[in-house]
């Protein structure tokens, strides 16, 4: 009998549902093609690639310092991080050491970006399963923290703040008050949030047991990042290979157990305590810069330095433009390593002495610039959603010969298809929002 | 005779006219109160002649953007049953409002005009039946959009509808166990009275257990989140994902409507519709003594008043509740429906029957 | 002292397999400090799959597969794997070199199921086939797209619109 | 004259409606669709405009928000979804990328989308701030003001 | 080109010039007689020496420009010539320069309206030992300071007087 | 039946989070509107024409060329931002200046707004401090794709 | 040969050298501003100082001559030091002229200053002022300012061309270089000054704010302007520039070449470059009335019928081919089996361009690149009356404008009257344009391969530097085609692979 009603199933039409690219819950660039029994799924393809910006190959056309902007672009949420992931790659190859201030603002920065993309995350999350109101809650943290952002590096979102050698320009002189404004922000937002997901019936129903994914299944997959520690594995980049200043701060790796989506959401919610704790501990243990030292007189402008350093060279202070605050000389040495070849001279320099001109001219100018030595290199960082290494292959020149990014939500992604298959329809929104697919990582 | 068809057609009128209102009003505070709940402001700035007034005018200017959209219908369907469908949901939504009591009978002269469109004495089991018809609407525009994402969502709807139909018609055998009467105005005449003599006999006091059956259930039946699945904005876009234009407008109507409505019906049968605690006919006696005694038109606009505010609250609620919880699976749903309310609201019947045996 | 113990056990691997699979290897170098080894083209899923299994070393995390044309060399192409020990905390990196006229090499997917996609890719990106491949198509470009855009001889700025219109 | 003078006046009244009474269509993609999740949330609330609702179904939408790059593999959908719009329509292209391919001059970014469909409103920046957003907003509302409301009585009306 | 050397110096040029193997080794020695000749060398006499070598005139040119004992303009009667390199500057040179100009009312290179003095500027003088020094016409004063120069300007203007 | 309780608390508690808020913006916002503006408290919308978000001082806004006393533009077409620019989105052409100490000057400086990335590289490639980006436009929305390219004459008028 | 040992290396090298060139033959750079391969060492830079063991002060590479069993030392830290004190000497008054000199890219002072130096600008007194804009030259101007007197330009027009208009005034910090009075360097060779200063002291006019050095690739090519075959490098826009501009070429410079041109162009070959860009026929034309563009597709038909026709009505002697004497030796082969040898009877003239003057050095007086080679495919020029030539052919084909200068263009108009087909194959437009009735695209010198013979007899090989402009085709491509089209495609290939 019961064979019969098999038979009979497997003669029935399944239907055939495409899902994406433009679906509200696909972010616009996957498609699945689903074969639904009902709403159960019975098969699934993922296509993937509606992004694909060519970023490997314009990078191998653009100069070191160019791909800068297209990294800030690469997981658009936590650009931070990637900036800090490439950037420190080429400092592998150059051998450079950068100050201990700079390594601790790129900490905080870093940490910072991790919590916007775990907000962004679980919002969309949240926001695809229904609850509305948690989105909007996490993305109204997440302006508070992009306000650090904004005041420090001069854009909200894609910064391209971290640079090679050191970061772009220092704190602004409140950063201590802006920061401790964003924690508390994100700290009430986080319980609230807590409050409305974390022990409701309908989101544990969503989620508990919905896409488990084992912890052999999620090695085998390549899973990186807070996915495989909800499965239960202990990896984490920064624990395992500590970078930056990782190895001095206290820090927690939250861990799963059943690697569920409800696993998966929980171990981003907290790791964005543990995040806001390094955050906290950094700005406490980090050195002194010229900010907190002395109080720098703002006298000259710009041009006429440059005017009257045709003549002579000024001795005042020259007040920079406010798109270049932060890079003030006396701030160099905290925040750029002492490196000439390799960073952009302070302004007062090159405004007003040749060996400053000459030094400028020579990290902008094609065909001079940073020029990395021959040879490969791998190195990676924990981003957001896992591993995010950099590949990068010089041949001498002032362009990479090829940089191939190691996107960790391309290997999440490829395990999407087993983890929906069986499961509801609706199963695919959490599951698909859980693993944090960002379209400018996943496809490159 | 003549008086009587023209005093219906005016309550007609008057109700469909509060019933429109409250719906336009509702959109404004769909918006306004989520807005208001996610730190934001909301819509604010569709003015008229310079006047904003919080936004008000929103909704007269979607609802006339609506009606001047391009009206689509699907290639390769049936143009009649895609038409139609919107118009049915509609329509059936609406007609429930029929037997909902707005407030005792006033007299007029000679005339007693009962604060209802039409009195009639099986009022519970016609609002059950006008909201098991709604569905047509849903399953007709799903099917007739031609698009497999509105058939997914024509059938959930339907299925979920169908399921919950029975949780929240079994879930006031109790009451009707208890009331004496099928007609609305009865029931809310009946728990004008007191028990133990300083409470209410409000039907969420003699009813806990069907009240909260009835809630869900009835938020079931408006399909809006956490029981939105025919829509799923975000799984399958919904049922009516190819209409446009006045007819999409009128499944959303029908939303807002089927909100006013459930927040009618619990207001009627579980907080004592147009009662008053303590109000009588001729004014306030308070159990514990004292009097105030009051016009009789001063107690029917006391009534009214009351209906409306407890009406108010519930939209309120219903709205809170939609912008607070993430949405059920479908599946869940069906469990919740059947598993879990539909055994308690038997339990509620047995349990009913054996106090009003045993009392 | 730990950075130390961590280079002994570094050249722990690169012993175990020197030893194991002498002819396979064909250079060891550690540019910047990554270990990489150089391989003969047939003997990849057998060092791999030594590298996966052997119980000291536990190489089971595919981290990346990626390709690299070095475009008027011979052979032209050079396929790279990145590999992680959780056992070692090491990283290993394993090239090996593929002629330009026969595409060809074997995929590792029976031993990482990422390596399905990541495969693909490289097949999308560089032509690279693999055999034993379950679904080897087009992952990032479409179907109709012609070349392999990461070849060193495909322009930066040649595009193939699927719309008219779009150059 | 009489006519013309009605057809001015409804003209206005709906321009009125329509410009306050924006369901969106949020087509988007890529970085840019952060800086819109800003604008559309607790800060910057683009539902103050009217345009807070997002149908995600494209018959229902009015406005076409292209939010990020769009390559070729997915122009034809964008295509698609113009086409699958009802009338009146507007889009609005948010980002360098939807308005000329930004950063990616290569070979898999469409130089901007107006080469597939029309733009009312185009959007720079990369990403533009939310107020930017929002100013483009008000300036595509102005111009729904400005335009003439084509709808189906007009003619009958004797033009 | 009108300007022509003097017969008999015609004569002690063609002299000097067979001394050398190359014409042009003569130019310094010719150049101090043209000096000699017209009193400072313009552009005409250099024209006219770099004729008489068969090379161009700018190489007369540097060599005019290169020494200081040539002059490019008339010069006064007396030519103070202060010595403005290292050992001279560290000792106060640039000081006496000033002062000097200051006393003569002139700015270096120039020439005293009555065509007494003319005050210019030269690299060593080849006597450091008695920094900072000067040379007026073809005599050296070392160890100057303010006093002395007031003394030897005093000296020479009384020299006229005489 | 314990745990639905608790489940139902949960439930609860949600709706206790999001009326809470919903109150205490009410009463904050109608504070607001009589007058009484309580800062960090209520709706934290900015209600965007009329009140606007402080940009931060290092905010990279649209661009402007900065001039010398007498109006020239400041730029001497080195042309190290049109280097730099990873967008490609600015063009340079140099002519003779006839005044020897500045010799050089652009014959067009174009910005191709539509392109920029806004990442500022120019004003940090520029030596002569005559590309800044602190304008603090950053309402840069165009009706015309072509009016988002900015020549030097509209660059430089932003500044005055 | 000699041994010496650099940097703990030993080498042995020839006799005689200096350590600068010495070092440079096994690949160690010294750094120089003054020493250049063709001039006399003067060592007024300083910059090339090395260390010799049992010297006890560092030496001037440039000049001193090598000695067997010598140790030098180029990379130790007191040579390096002794470079950054002359770089800050250097650097001290050196204006802040970077965003505005057009050296930036390729100047040395960057160079060396990003290699060795690195230095913090210890210099706090006044920079001098100099002259900035000073004419030197029609097409050169010299900025005293930027100018660190390593005098390769006065020793250049001393000793190369002769002509010595610069020398240096006065001395000590006020040395500066001049020309006497207002008499400019108006020798042919001028423009070579602009290349060997090692920093923007002097600047090209033609050059000058057109485009910034690192925009620009440069390929070696070959000089198509007289018979000396000069090797070139031509600097053209790279194809990354990422916008669109008509001008491709921006400059010429020498490239190297001991056995031909020495280090050095004249200024004929380097400004005339603008052919390459201006006037040039884009697409192949045809008259039918008025010029109507066509495809090659047609233009091959045509002509091919035509041909074929005349060779089956055995009328081969009206066919005219009139050649020039700038195309390959490539070229003329094909021309040569083509005409004479597929179609016999083919009357072929040869006209050049007319001979200008020569100067002493390079240029000279035949203005034809490839004569020696035309020559050896018997391709020579005679005095032939043209119109007698004309006379009675029904095919005419030309290749460049050169004959409307043997010929009074009155009459060859008229002559040309009475020609079915004439057929134009030229790179440029010309006086030829208005009196022909198919006009077709050649590719400029710069587009093709293919080799010359100059008129010592080297033959040298030459490579495409840039795509061909519009629909411009090799002569040797359009003949190949042309052959395929006109019958007599076997007979050609056959007579290919014969020679």
């Amino acid at each position: 009998m019961a064979e019969k009603i098999k038979k009979r199933r497997t003669k029935k039409e399944s239907l055939l549902l495409n899902m994406g690219p433009s679906h509200p819950a696909m972010h616009g660039t996957i498609r699945i093609m689903l074969e639904l029994d009902g709403e159960k799924v019975l098969n699934s393809e993922v296509e993937i690639g509606y992004l694909h910006r060519g970023f490997e190959k314009t990078c191998e056309n653009k100069t070191y310092f160019q791909v800068l902007p297209y990294t800030d672009r690469l997981n658009y949420v936590s650009p931070l991080i990637n900036n800090t992931g490439y950037v420190m790659t080429i400092e592998k190859m150059l051998g450079i050491e950068i100050p201990e201030r700079a390594k601790y603002i790129r900490t905080i920065m870093c940490e910072i970006s991790r919590i916007c993309d775990h907000l962004t995350c679980l919002a969309a999350m949240a926001m695809e399963t229904g609850a509305f109101t948690v989105f909007l809650y996490m993305i109204k943290a997440r302006e508070f923290l992009w306000d650090v952002l904004e005041q420090t590096t001069g854009a909200r979102m894609t910064t391209s703040y971290i640079r090679i050698g050191g970061i772009k320009s220092d704190f602004p002189e409140n950063y201590k008050q802006l920061i401790g404004k964003a924690v508390e922000e994100t700290r009430k937002v986080l319980k609230d949030c807590h409050g409305l997901l974390t022990k409701n019936k309908i989101f544990l129903n969503r989620t508990r047991g919905v896409a488990v994914v084992s912890k052999e299944d999620a090695i085998s997959y390549g899973f990186t990042g807070p996915c495989l520690r909800a499965s239960g594995v202990y990896y984490d980049v920064r624990k395992a290979h500590p970078y930056l200043v990782y190895d001095q701060l206290d820090f927690e790796i939250p861990l799963g157990e059943n690697g569920d989506n409800y696993d998966r959401y929980f171990v981003r919610m907290l790791e964005m305590e543990q995040s806001l704790r390094i955050i906290e501990q950094a700005v406490e243990k980090m050195p002194r810069g010229a900010i907190e030292i002395k109080n720098i007189e703002e006298i000259l402008e710009p041009y006429k330095a440059i005017q009257s350093a045709r003549v002579k060279r000024p001795t005042q202070n020259i007040k920079l433009s406010p798109n270049l605050e932060g890079t003030e000389k006396e701030k160099y040495p905290y925040i750029l390593t002492d490196d000439k070849k390799y960073i952009i001279p302070p302004k007062e320099d090159t405004y007003t002495t040749i060996t400053g001109l000459i030094s400028h001219f020579k990290f902008f100018m094609k065909n001079h610039g940073i020029r990395p030595p021959k040879g490969e290199v791998y190195f990676s960082v924990e981003g957001a959603n896992g591993e995010l290494g950099f590949y990068i292959i010089s041949d001498g020149t002032d362009k990479p010969y090829r940089l191939h990014l190691r996107a960790p939500c391309f290997h999440i992604m490829s395990a999407l298809e087993m983890m929906i298959k069986g499961g509801y329809v609706a199963d695919i929104i959490p599951t698909f929002g859980s693993i944090n697919m960002i379209g400018g990582e996943l496809d490159r | 005779m003549f008086l009587d068809i023209l005093i219906i057609a005016i309550k007609i009128i008057l109700g469909i006219s509060w019933l429109l209102t409250l719906t336009l009003i509702l959109t404004w505070v769909e918006r306004k109160e989520s807005a208001v709940v996610q730190d934001r402001i909301g819509a604010n700035r569709a003015s008229i002649l310079g006047l904003r007034v919080f936004g008000l005018f929103q909704p007269i200017a979607d609802a006339i953007k609506m009606m001047f959209k391009e009206d689509f219908v699907p290639p390769f369907s049936n143009r009649f049953l895609h038409t139609i469908a919107p118009f049915l949901s509609f329509f059936f939504a609406v007609i429930t409002l029929a037997a909902i009591p707005f407030g005792d009978e006033i007299t007029i002269g000679s005339k007693v005009i009962a604060l209802q469109i039409v009195r009639m004495n099986v009022g519970l089991v016609f609002i059950l039946a006008m909201f098991s018809l709604g569905i047509y609407g849903i399953i007709i525009g799903g099917w007739a959009s031609n698009n497999k994402y509105t058939l997914l969502g024509g059938m959930r709807g339907t299925a979920q509808i169908i399921s919950y139909e029975i949780a929240l018609g079994l879930s006031l055998i109790g009451l009707i166990m208890i009331y004496p009467s099928l007609e609305l105005n009865e029931i809310v005449k009946y728990q004008g009275s007191l028990l133990f003599g300083f409470i209410p006999k409000w039907g969420v006091i003699l009813q806990p257990l069907g009240f909260f059956i009835f809630l869900i259930a009835g938020m079931a039946e408006t399909k809006r989140v956490p029981f939105d699945l025919p829509e799923g904005e975000s799984e399958i876009i919904g049922f009516y994902t190819e209409y446009s234009g006045m007819k999409f407008g009128l499944f959303m109507m029908t939303d807002f409507v089927e909100v006013i409505l459930i927040s009618a019906l619990v207001t009627t049968l579980f907080f004592g519709g147009w009662q008053v605690p303590y109000l009588y006919p001729d004014g306030f006696h308070f159990p514990w003594g004292g009097n105030i005694l009051l016009n009789k038109w001063i107690v029917t606009v006391l009534q009214v008043l009351s209906f409306n505010l407890k009406v108010a609250f519930f939209c309120w609620l219903l709205v809170l509740a939609r912008w607070t919880f993430p949405r059920y699976r479908y599946d869940q749903l069906m469990n919740l429906g059947w598993k879990l309310l539909i055994p308690m609201s038997f339990v509620n019947i047995i349990g009913t029957g054996l106090i009003l045996i045993l009392v | 002292m730990e950075r130390e113990t961590r280079k002994m056990k570094e050249s722990k691997t690169i012993k175990i397999l020197k030893e194991k699979f002498p002819k396979d290897i064909l250079k060891f170098s550690a540019p910047f400090g990554d270990e990489t080894l150089l391989i003969k083209k047939d003997s990849l899923i057998k060092i791999m799959k030594f590298l996966k299994e052997n119980p000291e070393l536990g190489y089971s995390l595919l981290l990346d597969i990626t390709c690299v044309d070095y475009l008027g060399e011979k052979p032209r192409f050079e396929l790279i794997y990145h590999i992680y020990s959780f056992r070692l905390n090491h990283r290993l990196r394993i090239k090996t070199r593929i002629d330009e006229k026969n595409p060809i090499t074997e995929s590792v997917i029976s031993l990482w199921k990422n390596a399905n996609w990541l495969e693909r890719e490289v097949y999308d990106m560089f032509g690279i086939k693999f055999k034993n491949h379950p679904d080897l198509r087009r992952i990032l470009m479409y179907d109709e797209f012609e070349g392999y855009p990461l070849r060193k001889d495909y322009p930066l700025r040649k595009r193939q619109p699927r719309l008219p219109g779009l150059e | 004259m009489k006519a013309d003078f009605i057809t001015t006046k409804l003209d206005y009244v709906l321009g009125w409606a329509r410009k306050f009474s924006l369901f969106q269509y949020p087509f988007v993609t890529a970085c840019c669709g952060m800086e819109y999740m800003a604008a559309a949330c607790a800060h910057f609330d683009i539902d103050r405009f009217g345009a807070g609702l997002t149908r995600f179904s494209p018959r229902q939408a009015d406005l076409l928000l292209v939010v990020g790059t769009v390559t070729q593999k997915l122009a034809p959908v964008l295509r698609k979804i113009y086409d699958q719009m009802t009338e009146p329509k507007w889009v609005i292209a948010i980002g360098a990328c939807a308005v000329s391919g930004g950063i990616y001059n290569n070979y898999a970014v469409v130089q901007g989308i107006d080469k597939i469909i029309p733009v009312d409103v185009y959007i720079p920046g990369c990403p533009p701030r939310p107020e930017a957003i929002l100013d483009a907003l008000i300036k595509l509302q102005n111009k729904i003001q400005n335009q003439p409301q084509a709808w189906k009585w007009r003619e009958k009306l004797g033009k | 080109m009108s300007l022509k050397f003097s017969p008999q110096i015609e004569k002690e040029i063609n002299k000097i010039i067979k001394n050398y193997p190359q014409k042009q080794s003569a130019l310094l020695s010719i150049l101090h007689l043209a000096q000699k000749e017209f009193g400072y060398i313009s552009e005409e006499v250099e024209r006219l020496v770099a004729q008489i070598l068969d090379i161009k005139p700018i190489r007369v040119r540097e060599v005019v420009t290169f020494y200081t004992m040539f002059h490019q303009r008339p010069v006064g009667k007396y030519h103070i010539k202060v010595c403005r390199n290292i050992s001279c500057s560290i000792n106060g040179a640039e000081e006496l320069i000033d002062y000097i100009s200051e006393k003569l009312g002139i700015k270096v290179g120039e020439t005293t309206p009555d065509k007494k003095f003319t005050l210019s500027v030269v690299e060593c003088l080849g006597a450091c030992e008695h920094a900072p020094c000067m040379q007026v016409n073809s005599e050296y004063y070392g160890n100057l300071d303010k006093k002395k120069i007031d003394l030897i300007l005093e000296r020479l203007n009384n020299d006229i007087n005489d | 039946m314990i745990k639905s309780l608790v489940f139902l608390l949960e439930f609860l508690k949600g709706l206790w989070i999001t009326a809470k808020h919903f109150w205490i913006n009410i009463f904050f916002n109608f504070l607001k509107l009589i007058g009484f503006n309580i800062r960090d408290r209520g709706s934290v919308t900015i209600q965007y024409p009329e009140e606007k978000k402080e940009i931060a001082r290092r905010h990279r806004s649209l661009h402007r060329i900065l001039t010398r006393e007498d109006g020239s533009p400041r730029c001497v077409a080195c042309m190290l931002c049109m280097t730099v620019c990873p967008s490609e989105c600015i063009y340079i052409e140099a002519e003779e200046d006839p005044n020897p100490e500045i010799q050089k000057r652009p014959s067009k400086f174009i910005i191709d707004l539509s392109r920029c990335c806004f990442c500022g590289f120019c004003v940090e490639a520029c030596p002569e401090d005559a590309l800044r980006m602190d304008t603090n436009i950053v309402e840069l929305g165009e009706y015309n794709r072509e009016k988002l390219i900015y020549d030097l004459n509209r660059l430089v008028r932003i500044s005055k | 040969m000699i041994k010496i040992t650099i940097n703990g290396k030993n080498y042995k090298v020839k006799e005689g050298l200096t350590i600068l060139e010495a070092s440079k033959q096994v690949g160690i750079e010294i750094p120089h501003f003054c020493y250049h391969p063709a001039l006399e060492s003067e060592g007024s830079c300083r910059m090339c100082l090395v260390e010799i063991k049992g010297v006890p002060k560092l030496q001037l590479a440039c000049s001193t001559p090598i000695k067997d069993g010598m140790e030098i030392e180029t990379e130790n830290e007191r040579v390096i030091e002794a470079r950054k004190a002359v770089l800050e000497f250097l650097l001290a008054g050196h204006p802040l002229d970077c965003p505005i000199c057009d050296k930036a890219g390729e100047c040395k002072l960057q160079d060396y200053y990003y290699k060795f130096g690195l230095f913090e600008d210890r210099f706090e007194e006044e920079k001098p002022k100099r002259d900035k804009l000073f004419r030197i030259a029609p097409n050169l101007i010299y900025d005293q300012e930027r100018c660190i007197l390593c005098t390769r330009c006065v020793r250049f027009l001393r000793e190369i061309t002769k002509t010595g208009e610069l020398g240096v005034l006065n001395r000590g910090k006020e040395s500066l270089i001049s020309i006497y009075e207002q008499e400019l360097i108006e020798n042919n060779y001028s423009g070579n000054l602009a290349d060997i200063c090692p920093v923007g002291a002097i600047t090209d006019i033609d050059f000058r704010f057109k485009i910034r050095t690192w925009f620009l690739e440069r390929k070696k090519s070959i000089c198509p302007i007289c018979s000396r075959g000069c090797n070139i490098n031509i600097h053209f826009l790279s194809p990354s520039f990422p916008f669109k501009v008509e001008k491709r070429v921006f400059r010429i410079t020498p490239e190297p070449n001991v056995k031909i041109n020495g280090y050095w162009i004249c200024n004929l070959g380097r400004y005339n470059y603008h052919y390459i860009d201006n006037d040039r026929i884009l697409h192949p034309l045809k008259r039918n009335g008025e010029l109507k563009q066509i495809s090659w597709e047609e233009f091959y038909e045509d002509i091919g019928n035509k041909i074929k026709i005349l060779i089956r009505r055995k009328k081969e002697e009206k066919i005219g081919v009139i050649v020039n004497l700038s195309l390959t030796n490539e070229e003329y082969e094909t021309l040569e089996i083509f005409f004479n040898k597929c179609i016999p009877g083919t009357e072929i003239i040869t006209f050049g361009k007319k001979s200008g003057k020569e100067d002493n050095f390079l240029l000279t007086e035949d203005r034809n690149a490839n004569r020696k080679g035309a020559g050896k495919y018997r391709f020579k020029e005679k005095k032939i009356d043209i119109l007698k030539f004309l006379n009675k052919k029904e095919l005419v084909i030309f290749f460049g404008h050169e004959i409307t200068e043997h010929c009074n263009i009155q009459l060859l108009s008229e002559a040309l009257k009475d020609i079915k087909t004439k057929v134009l194959i030229a790179s440029n437009k010309g006086p030829l344009i208005n009196l022909v009735d198919y006009i077709l695209p050649s590719t400029v010198i710069a587009e093709k391969e293919g080799s010359f013979t100059n008129s010592q007899g080297i033959t040298q090989k030459f490579y495409r530097v840039l795509e061909p402009l519009g629909e411009s085709r090799p002569e040797i491509e359009i003949l190949t085609s042309l052959a395929q089209k006109s019958g007599i495609w076997r007979n050609f290939l056959m007579t290919r692979r014969a020679g």
